[in-house]
């Protein structure tokens, strides 16, 4: 198990390690460095003062000793200062993280919720009209461009029957992004579902259940929901790390102050160390998700748990 | 190894890597411990032996499927056992494989023709016009019909399939044939006909043969001589005669004696029933393999792993037991 | 009450010399002051000095504060203070961003506890109207007993008390009890009216305005396409800044064909119909801009600058563009850029179409404001390839920008002329007002007769205000600055 | 982590089966079996359903010259802001250009965007996975940790870096998800191979000396590919929705392109006064992307070898 | 027991035999196919007398699967369904029994065992969970009690240790003693049938071997009847009292084993036969021939004129074309549909 747990971090970090590399890189290759930005659209300073300020961030150096040196910092858990407000980009990270942590998860229960319910009943009742509206509303709800849902549910929840407010970080802001984020994934999670339920109502272990003289609700509830669970469980992580980086329109629309926001600001600021911040941050937790996965993986699978 | 000889096999070994997923040891898995015979010419060699025991390995280290892990495969005198993969090509024109599953083994996309003549590209034999007079010419040979051949294997039956197969393992005319499981998949009235078809082309083209089952009697009727593996190791290995007319070591009776007989009137003879299950290839038992299922089992046979020894005739067993006559 | 004003971004820093954008001096104008405050007219009057002399040919300018300020931490605002923030902005170890706008100077120099002298090495003609700007404004200097200055504390003596900010969320201030207004444009000389102010950042203008809808919002910026509606709204205000310092402009990549012939500049300048383009994208609440820069800014004047620009006239565009061998069978192909926001690609959208009337095909670019700033050198710098142009925006409250602009090597290192250098370079050292002038319009003439810089139309970003009715007393000073002491919630 | 990925993209997004189907070499029975494929997905309803609606798309998007009343960016084509009309049967923008036409010409950029993304996607995910899978050890290795690397980044990410090093444009953003999007396709593909390199028929091949080129594209790729097409066929959707958020960031089509995501994005400024300059884009995004997926899940139920009736 | 004696002395006369447990009548399941509908059985009845082991041959896709689903109400609803016939047990018709009375009788009165151990478990349940839940579902015991009955059933089946592997998975044990398992789970509740559906197909001789004889010991302490389904006429030949054999969906031969073996009066049958080696008969390799039947099952949905077996058939007349022969129930239990059945055992006596 620890060996187990070793092995995954090792790779898991390695996988970190070119991320942060490439992303630097990338990041890099966009025209524009951050103190050229800090003064657009205002009075300005002479060349040689743009210079100093960027000798003082240490931009002048050559990207890789940039780079190294970032790393060094790092690995002494000094994720640097933004160039923008000179803040602490760790301190940053993590007072937003847990906004973001809160809508991607509650997203992610309205999701499950909806999907898991939806894609289990039109699989039980596959072929049917229920089938047929299930699904459909499924790609329905795919096909919405988020943006298009959480204007919609805006102003119709928020502006016309005035139940929920419009923005900001409580709980009650929560509804409607979380809502919107959950419900376009809600469908995919439906889909899986019922591809998966489906695969395992024909698997013959379900059958020799049957046979046995169980009654029909035991079967589906103890034989098939379980052991179909398993891909659904990879698709939840895969869709929660999707969540908590790709979620910027919603969290643009109703003002939501998360992580995925933040970055898109740093990258337009070109602010390097919140970005590679952000990025180190956002590879850590898709770490952690799938090291998460496969513990869960393997308390749902006992053919993993224990060979 | 006699002059004679198409394929000897010395003391070959595979081990796999297995395991190394969560709360879980990777251990080594030795699927083949050291496997010695050779195959003369025109002759067919039954290898028998129970599920997991290591006989489709044997067949793919010797069509170099498989990298052995150690030991020697000998063909016509060549050791192909470290061959890498170029200079393995031209070998692959002397040693063919029919696999048993006929649908899996045939590539769903391609015409059986293309399937059949394919190797005729590969090794530049023959092309255009030629090439399909030849391919023709091997489809008439193993029962299918010429105007077949821009047929694609779904459209075939589970026997023809299977004919497909050998027509591609024959038509670069090799010597010897390694056939893994070839009717297993087969319902019975079709087994038959590949089984005589086999026979056939076996004798007309004096081809060697591996014949790899796990069903005895069908190897009772195509081989020449027979060897029993147990577990990575041939446990017993002679003519046929002897090995179904005499065996010597347990296993191979206990297995002899669990093949159900077509015949209601022979019902009530004695059987050897052996307890327990196969031991798993990652942690075999001590001593002899066989010693948790074998009936006879002393106290030497759970320390010692015994040799395989000639027994005379060219018959070979591995058992520190010297069995009383048989009983089959 | 509170007064909640939704805006489309965060600030960078409370810290005015770490930051240079708009959203952030916005907001500093709440929680410090300067020395001196535009009226409503733009010039410098008292605010926290209630005086100021200029002698030694403007090398040395002398303040007095007026007494009684408190700091929001209780100390009382005095000469050290400033001194305090004036050493702090032009030190050598973490100078202001805006070091160089202070001009030249030498020393600042304690005369007494209310009395401070600058000491600069050259006349500088701006060095009084940026004392009233809110990159001068005066940090008390117990501030430097803070380590967080500027992210989690600031201590000024404006109108409000910085109370919390969260990042991308809100900043909040609560009022200041002991404020006494000296300057600032607005009919209340004391204490806001109420109890705090937060501002908020929503990215999405669709969002702002369902907030301003349900009352959840005071203020917020609108989205441009909103104003109209607004407007007819009796429960909402919308406000328009006069005078922003902003403006609008196009220029072009000169060190290459097409741009590099003063023709091709003109040829665009005439082919595009301003006017019909304002009206039909900001309707009136943008202005026409003729100068290379804003109204309100020291030297504007659309009659000098109307003697020297290319009105609209479609076929002297394409007899410029015939001599340079453009025609129908061959089109002049450009990029015509811009960044996002602020309905300008919608801009660029109705230049395109006028300019395809003369047969110049646009093809347009939006991208983000780094992006541009970055392209602009870049295409300068490049020696092949098509035209490029772009829709450029830059605010400042004095002509010294031009010399940011268009002095070699220039912020873009696009046009310039040795004539325009030294004019520039005079302009910087010239005190006396009327001197001062005709400089600037010496420049204005060479820019816009070689069509170096187009002048479109003022203000260009973050100018409107809509206003709930339920909060009345808002009013936007001169440059754009809101102030919300007045405003009753 | 990874076999489970790929179970799940397997479940959902790919069938296993191959399909049946006829003719003489390798590429040519790929498509003659295609035919049979299509035959066999088109007796899907929604299957059906989609195809009909893309061949409309494609057909609207082929013929919009013709069909558009007026060209796509035509100023003052009627006045600015009209509701919907006879004449403007979807209304007129803020410029006065009709909706109805931009509506139709942006077909044809939609199914470009789809078409374009997916087949950059398509075209290196494949190869990596399939390299990938038929290589093994270190090759293998390497290209599933870079897939990794590239799935990790966001795609906004790429398609700044895609806008900032080539310039914002609609094709860029269509490079952009298209990138964003190869670790999907390189999953599939990669996991797909596997499973056809354990079958049978590649070790025949191999035991017949074939070469790696042989076994590649001879053998492993044709039977890698119906489950890929379904992929592709839901990618295509995915693709129009990321482009549109990516128009909606600003970081996609440019302006007056009549890209439905750009359109969108531009519309929402007049959310209130005009709703049909939303409306009519979202709608059509809505039915281009159902048309795509209704498309690919028929398709993949009907080659599910469960789905018999 | 007369099940113990009918093994001991399996010439017994028909008269003798025991009262029937399960009746089949013309029994038709059918399912839907995207190629139309296919009949997987078309009319077979037989009857299942107490304690005799009744085996059910035929080849791959004949229909032996389907008619032991359809009697325990297992055929996947859709795309299968019962069109017609009867399966009588305890004076009931199966096929007319509401879910409720059926989740009664399954695992209870009539048990079932799949040929494939591996997957027919639950991987992700513990093999105690799965014996005991089956047991408490019918008998109302705890859980501690239930326990401790599956503890004994796998004890009777010969796992070591049970206690310790009742916590342990599928993937833990071999597929011998998964099949063990799946006897135990299906012996569990004393069954008063049990079908069993290839349930040695997928292990090794040796352990197939034990699985039968297990099954016999079962039987003869339980005295319950068992339906044998098979491919194995070597395993018909050790196991079966009787042998319904099936073809393409129909029942094509029925008899005691000894009549089936000795005079097949089926072609088919006959064929089956004489295609198997018989271990210990081989002469020189290649001296003798098997006998091979040409051509394929046909398929469900594109069955021939007449007699099924006609195309496939060396007997094959006009009339086999024309017409379907019908199930000769004749006199005695030896009877088969075949229009030349009286031509043939002379033929197979001869060559015996
Ligand atoms: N690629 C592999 N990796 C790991 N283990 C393997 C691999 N191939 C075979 N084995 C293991 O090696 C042992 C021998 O396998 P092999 O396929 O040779 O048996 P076999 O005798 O052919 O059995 P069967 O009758 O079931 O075909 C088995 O335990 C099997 O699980
Ligand atoms: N769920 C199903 N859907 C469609 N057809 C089916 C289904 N189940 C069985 N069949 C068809 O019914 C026929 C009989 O199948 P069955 O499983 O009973 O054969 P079998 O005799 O048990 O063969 P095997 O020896 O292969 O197990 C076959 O042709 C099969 O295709
Ligand atoms: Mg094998
Ligand atoms: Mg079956
Ligand atoms: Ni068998």
């Amino acid at each position: 198990m620890a060996s187990f747990l070793a092995q995954r971090l090792f790779a898991a970090l390695l996988t970190i390690l070119v991320t942060t590399v490439a992303v630097s890189m990338l990041i890099h290759l966009v025209p524009g460095d951050p103190v050229q930005i800090m003064y657009a659209q205002s009075q300005g300073t002479t060349p040689e003062q743009l210079e100093e300020v960027r000798a003082r961030l240490g931009l002048d150096q050559p990207l890789m000793v940039q780079y190294i040196q970032y790393m060094g910092r790092v690995l002494q858990g000094d994720l640097g200062r933004t160039i923008r407000g000179d803040q602490p980009v760790l301190e940053l990270l993590l007072a937003r993280l847990p906004n973001t942590l809160i809508l991607a998860t509650s997203a992610l229960v309205i999701a499950c919720a909806i999907g898991l319910v939806c894609g289990f009943v039109a699989a039980y009742r596959r072929g049917t009209w229920l089938d047929t509206l299930l699904m459909t509303s499924a790609i329905l709800g795919v096909s919405m461009p988020h943006f298009w849902l959480g204007l919609i549910l805006l102003f119709y929840f928020a502006v016309h029957l005035q139940w929920l407010p419009v923005a900001g970080s409580g709980a009650a802001n929560l509804v409607l992004p979380a809502v919107t984020l959950g419900v376009t994934n809600a469908a995919i999670i439906a889909r899986l579902t019922r591809s998966s339920m489906i695969d395992v109502f024909d698997q013959e272990f379900i059958r020799t259940a049957y046979a046995k003289g169980l009654p029909r609700a035991l079967v589906l509830y103890r034989h098939a929901l379980r052991a179909g669970l398993v891909p659904i469980v990879t698709m939840i992580g895969l869709q929660f790390t999707y969540m908590m980086g790709g979620a910027i329109v919603v969290e643009n629309v109703f003002g939501w102050n998360g992580v995925g926001r933040m970055a898109i600001q740093a990258i337009f600021q070109r602010d390097y160390p919140l970005i590679q911040g952000f990025i180190l941050m956002f590879a850590v937790v898709v770490v952690l998700v799938s090291v998460l996965m496969d513990l869960l993986y393997a308390w749902l699978d006992p053919r993993i748990r224990n060979r | 190894m006699t002059a004679g000889t198409i394929l000897s096999v010395r003391d070959l070994r595979k081990s796999f890597d297995v395991g190394g997923g969560l709360l879980r040891k990777s251990g080594t898995l030795q699927a083949v411990g050291g496997v010695s015979f050779d195959i003369g010419p025109g002759e067919t060699l039954g290898l028998v032996g129970e599920s997991g025991c290591g006989k489709s390995t044997v067949g793919k280290l010797i069509m170099k499927l498989h990298h052995p892990s150690d030991g020697a495969i000998f063909l016509r005198g060549v050791n192909i056992a470290g061959l890498s993969r170029r200079a393995m090509t031209p070998m692959w024109r002397k040693v063919q494989t029919i696999f048993q599953d006929p649908y899996s083994s045939l590539n769903p996309r391609m015409s059986a023709g293309a399937i059949v003549g394919e190797a005729l590209t590969i090794h530049r034999i023959a092309s255009g016009a030629e090439k399909t007079r030849r391919v023709a010419e091997i489809f008439e040979k193993v029962g299918l019909r010429a105007d077949q051949m821009g047929r694609f294997p779904h459209e075939f039956s589970g026997g023809q399939r299977q004919r497909l197969s050998i027509a591609r393992a024959l038509i670069v005319e090799p010597e010897l044939i390694v056939a893994d499981e070839p009717v297993s998949a087969l319902d019975v009235s079709i087994q038959a006909s590949v089984i005589n078809l086999l026979i056939r082309l076996q004798k007309e083209m004096g081809l060697s043969m591996l014949f790899i089952s796990h069903d005895m009697s069908v190897v009772e009727h195509v081989s020449h001589r027979v060897a029993v593996m147990y577990l990575g190791r041939i446990v017993e290995i002679g003519s046929r005669r002897r090995i179904f007319g005499d065996p010597q070591h347990p296993y191979t009776r206990a297995l002899l004696s669990a093949v159900p007989v077509a015949d209601p009137a022979a019902r009530r003879r004695e059987r050897i029933v052996l307890k327990g299950d196969v031991p798993s290839p990652i942690d075999p038992p001590p001593g002899c393999h066989f010693q948790t299922r074998c009936p006879f089992a002393q106290d030497i046979c759970r320390k010692v792993l015994p040799d395989l020894l000639p027994t005379g005739g060219g018959h070979k067993v591995a058992c520190h037991v010297r069995m009383p006559d048989a009983v089959a | 009450g509170d007064i909640i004003w939704a805006r489309d971004g965060d600030i960078d820093s409370l810290d005015p010399h770490r930051a240079t954008s708009t959203l952030s001096r916005q907001v500093w104008y709440q929680i410090y002051d300067s020395l001196l405050e535009f009226d409503d007219s733009g010039a410098p009057v008292p605010n926290l000095a209630k005086s100021w002399e200029i002698a030694q040919d403007g090398t040395l300018v002398t303040f007095v504060l007026n007494e009684g300020i408190t700091c929001h931490d209780g100390t009382p605002f005095n000469a050290d203070d400033v001194i305090w923030t004036a050493e702090r902005a032009l030190g050598e170890d973490n100078p202001s961003l805006t070091k160089s706008s202070w001009g030249d100077i030498g020393e600042v120099e304690k005369i007494d506890d209310l009395t401070v002298a600058f000491h600069l090495a050259t006349p500088f003609g701006a060095f009084v109207p940026f004392m009233a700007d809110q990159f001068t404004s005066m940090l008390c200097d117990s501030n430097a007993a803070a380590d967080d200055f500027g992210t989690g504390s600031a201590i000024g003596t404006g109108p409000w008390k910085f109370a919390s900010w969260t990042k991308g969320a809100e900043v909040v201030l609560e009022k200041n009890p002991d404020y006494v207004n000296y300057g600032r444009p607005i009919d209340n000389p004391g204490p806001p009216l109420a109890d705090r102010l937060i501002m908020r950042t929503m990215p999405e203008a669709q969002t702002r305005m369902a907030g301003l809808r349900t009352g959840e919002l005071q203020v917020i910026v609108p989205p441009i396409q909103e104003v109209k509606s607004l407007q007819d709204d009796p429960g909402v205000e919308v406000y328009v800044a006069q005078g922003t310092g902003q403006n609008m402009f196009l220029q072009f990549a000169v060190n290459r064909p097409p741009f590099d012939d003063k023709r091709a500049r003109q040829a665009v300048s005439h082919a595009i119909d301003k006017d019909l383009a304002i009206k039909v994208v900001y309707g009136d609440i943008v202005e026409r801009q003729y100068c290379p820069i804003s109204k309100g800014v020291f030297g504007n004047d659309p009659e000098f600058c109307k003697q020297y620009d290319q009105d609209y006239d479609p076929e002297k565009a394409k007899a410029l563009l015939a001599e340079l061998g453009y025609g129908p069978d061959k089109p002049m192909e450009v990029t015509l850029a811009t960044w996002t926001g602020d309905s300008r690609e919608r801009m660029l959208q109705m230049l395109q179409n006028q300019l395809k009337k003369v047969n110049i095909v646009a093809n347009i670019e939006v991208m983000d404001i780094g992006t541009l700033n970055a392209r602009d050198t870049q295409e300068n710098n490049k020696a092949e390839g098509p035209g490029y142009m772009d829709l450029m925006g830059w605010t400042w409250f004095d002509p010294d920008l031009l010399y940011l602009l268009w002095h070699s090597p220039g912020a873009y290192q696009g046009f310039q002329t040795p004539e325009l250098d030294k004019i520039l370079e005079d302009m910087r050292t010239t005190v006396d007002p009327d001197a001062r002038k005709e400089i600037v319009h010496a420049a204005f003439k060479i820019l816009l007769e070689e069509a170096g810089q187009v002048p479109i139309y003022t203000p260009g970003w973050s100018w409107l205000y809509a206003v709930s009715a339920d909060a009345p007393g808002f009013k936007i000073g001169p440059f754009n600055r809101a102030l919300f002491n007045a405003i009753d919630h | 982590m990874q076999n489970r990925l790929e179970k799940a993209i397997a479940l959902a997004g790919a069938a296993h089966t191959p399909a049946a189907g006829v003719a003489p070499s390798g590429w040519a029975v790929l498509l003659r079996r295609m035919g049979r494929f299509w035959r066999s997905a088109m007796s899907n309803r929604g299957a059906r359903v989609g195809m009909v609606l893309v061949t409309v798309l494609v057909l609207v998007a082929f013929f919009a010259p013709w069909i558009a009343p007026y060209p796509p960016d035509e100023m003052g084509a009627g006045m600015s802001l009209l509701t919907p009309e006879m004449a403007y049967p979807f209304g007129t923008d803020e410029f006065g250009r009709d909706i109805f036409s931009r509506v139709i010409w942006g077909a044809r950029l939609t199914i470009q965007v789809g078409v374009i993304a997916v087949g950059i996607s398509l075209t290196v995910g494949t190869l990596t996975g399939l390299v990938a899978g038929y290589a093994g050890g270190w090759t293998e290795r390497i290209l599933m940790r870079l897939v990794d690397v590239v799935f990790s980044f966001t795609e906004t990410l790429i398609a700044l870096a895609a806008v900032a090093v080539l310039g914002p444009s609609l094709s860029n953003a269509m490079i952009a998800v298209g990138i964003a999007a190869i670790p999907f396709y390189a999953r599939v593909a990669y996991s797909v191979t596997l499973v056809e390199r354990n079958r049978a028929y590649f070790d025949a091949a191999y035991v017949q000396g074939a070469g790696h080129l042989r076994l590649i594209f001879l053998h492993l790729l044709p039977n890698i590919i119906p489950p890929l097409i379904v992929v592709a066929t839901l990618g295509v959707s995915s693709a129009v929705l990321a482009a549109a958020g990516l128009s909606f960031l600003g970081l996609g089509a440019q302006p007056p392109s009549p890209e439905w995501g750009a359109m969108l994005s531009a519309g929402r400024d007049y959310f209130n006064q005009a709703p049909w300059i939303m409306i009519y884009p979202g709608v059509a995004i809505m039915i281009t992307v159902l048309a795509f997926n209704l498309l690919g899940d028929g398709i993949r139920e009907a080659l599910d070898p469960r789905q018999t009736v | 027991m007369s099940a113990t004696k009918s093994i001991e002395a399996p010439n017994d006369e028909p008269a003798t035999r025991p009262a029937p447990v399960l009746e089949v009548r013309d029994l038709c399941t059918e399912f839907r196919t995207k190629a139309g509908v296919g009949r997987a059985v078309d009319g077979v009845s037989f009857t299942l007398h107490e304690g005799e082991i009744l085996a059910i041959v035929g080849e791959s896709g004949s229909g032996k699967s389907v008619t032991s689903l359809s009697i325990m109400g297992l055929i996947p609803d859709p795309p299968g369904r019962i069109a017609g016939g009867s399966v009588t047990y305890g004076g009931r018709d199966l096929t007319r029994l509401d879910e409720k009375a059926l989740q009664k009788l399954r695992g209870n009165e009539i048990a079932m065992i799949f040929q494939e151990p591996m997957t027919s478990l639950n991987p992700v349940l513990s093999i105690g969970r799965q014996m005991t839940e089956g047991i408490r579902q019918h008998t109302g015991m705890s859980e501690a009690e239930a326990r401790k009955h599956a503890v004994e059933m796998m004890r009777r089946v010969s796992i070591p240790a049970p206690e310790k592997r009742l916590g342990e998975y599928p993937h833990q044990f071999s597929g011998g003693m998964l099949q063990r398992i799946m006897i135990a789970i299906a012996m569990s509740c004393s069954p008063r049938v049990l079908i069993a559906d290839e349930p040695t197909t997928a292990l090794d001789v040796t352990i197939q071997a034990q699985i039968l004889e297990l099954m016999r010991d079962l039987r003869a302490t339980t005295g319950a009847s068992i339906m044998l389904i098979t491919h194995d006429m070597g395993v018909v030949a050790e196991m079966a009292d009787r042998v319904v054999v099936m073809y393409a969906g129909r029942k094509v031969e029925e008899g005691r084993v000894e009549d089936i073996f000795a005079r097949p009066r089926h072609p088919y049958t006959r064929g089956l036969l004489a295609a198997l080696p018989v271990l210990g008969t081989a002469g020189e390799v290649g001296g003798t021939q098997l006998n091979e039947i040409p051509g394929v099952v046909p398929a469900l949905t594109d069955l021939p004129n007449g007699c099924r077996f006609s195309d496939r058939c060396a007997l094959s007349t006009d009339k086999c074309l024309a017409e379907d022969p019908p199930f000769a129930d004749r006199v005695g239990a030896h009877s088969a549909a075949c229009w030349h059945s009286d031509r043939l055992a002379p033929t197979m006596e001869a060559t015996s």
